[in-house]
């Protein structure tokens, strides 16, 4: 379940996506954007872009990867674009398995290879009212 | 002449103006050659060329790569931060 | 926010409760009543009881240790006692930070010391009708 | 004489058939006589004596520690695993 686009993440209806009764852990990683860039600077907001078909050929590659790493697992990833305030969920992964092991493993795995690799690309919003290009961290 | 559709991304789209352009460049061109024509006489655009990558119809390719006719070219600054 | 109770658990609750506009990443881990215990027995459902105020001070520590590791965090704890069904949620660990390192690392050490310490006792009813009190593991 | 409160829980609980119940020791007891007390002529809960571990007042002590009237006395079967 790989999803880009520019309505709101619900994290249950992700969670709900991936359930089985064989699957005891759950775990979920959400991005949210806050009101303070990394050198301190007020945000406004953001904004996303991304280059979608690659971007959601690189999640399921990412949850490809993280299944052979970590074992048998299910992902979840959703990436929002346009126009985000703060407090707002920019992009969620959940992932389940039998353990939670597992599941801690790929969802970490898989929201730093995303930062990583996916063509998505962040812009800040200052307070001032100036805008800048920035590595899509958290 | 091939014609090819050019997808521009965050800060090579701002400093392009434009999102999306189709070109046409000459039979045989390169990718270089697409990024070079995009880039003529802008300054700044033409200063991100090393850290910019291009992917040809969805997969990275290098600047050596030939174009073919139809093709879509998509300019990707550097993504990835931590 | 810890929490022990009989009521279903609702993590985005949990999550809306920790919601900081200085907060960029929340990590939260669901527990789910699985369908097979782990020697593979089939299960109909769980039952868990706790000593209330001694789990609610042990979910408390564990949260002050995590801060205390991994910096600035804030986590809330949820645990669910009575009979559970497969597929619902029997405990949700739920951390937020600035930023996702540290809310990963709290999540994991508050759930691994929670199974670990916390006076929390799980009933396995398997569908043969018996039943079997079980170390309170995922 | 002093008189304890003792909850019960899993499958302490489930030997002993009660939750909660009131009992009382003679002055200076100690945990372990409490125990001894629940315990006398059940053997599948004594064989539980080594594994469980016993709070007073909501910390974890010792079976020498001395019991004071009024207290409440958890007793608490192994919990963790994974």
């Amino acid at each position: 379940m790989f999803r880009i686009g520019g309505a709101p993440i619900d994290p249950r209806e992700l969670e709900a996506g991936l359930a089985d009764p064989a699957y005891g852990g759950v775990v979920t990683f959400l991005g949210v954007v806050r009101d303070r860039a990394d050198d301190g600077r007020r945000v406004d907001g953001l904004h996303y872009e991304s280059y979608e078909p690659m971007a959601l050929a690189e999640f399921a590659a990412i949850a490809a990867e993280a299944h052979e790493r970590f074992g048998t697992v299910r992902l979840a990833i959703a990436h929002r674009v346009g126009d985000l305030q703060v407090g707002e969920i920019a992009v969620a992964v959940v992932a389940a398995a039998r353990h939670r092991g597992t599941a801690f493993d790929a969802c970490r795995y898989a929201i730093d290879e995303l930062k990583r690799r996916a063509p998505i690309w962040k812009k800040e919003r200052y307070a001032d009212g100036e805008q800048a290009w920035k590595a899509n961290a958290c | 002449m091939v014609r090819v559709r050019v997808l521009a991304f965050a800060a090579v789209r701002d400093l392009l103006g434009e999102h999306r352009l189709e070109i046409e460049l000459e039979d045989g061109s390169r990718v270089g050659a697409a990024w070079d024509r995009l880039a003529a006489g802008h300054e700044r655009l033409a200063a991100l060329r090393p850290s910019v990558r291009v992917a040809r119809n969805g997969r990275i390719v290098s600047f050596e790569e030939r174009i073919a006719d139809g093709d879509e070219l998509a300019l990707l600054p550097p993504v990835g931060g931590g």
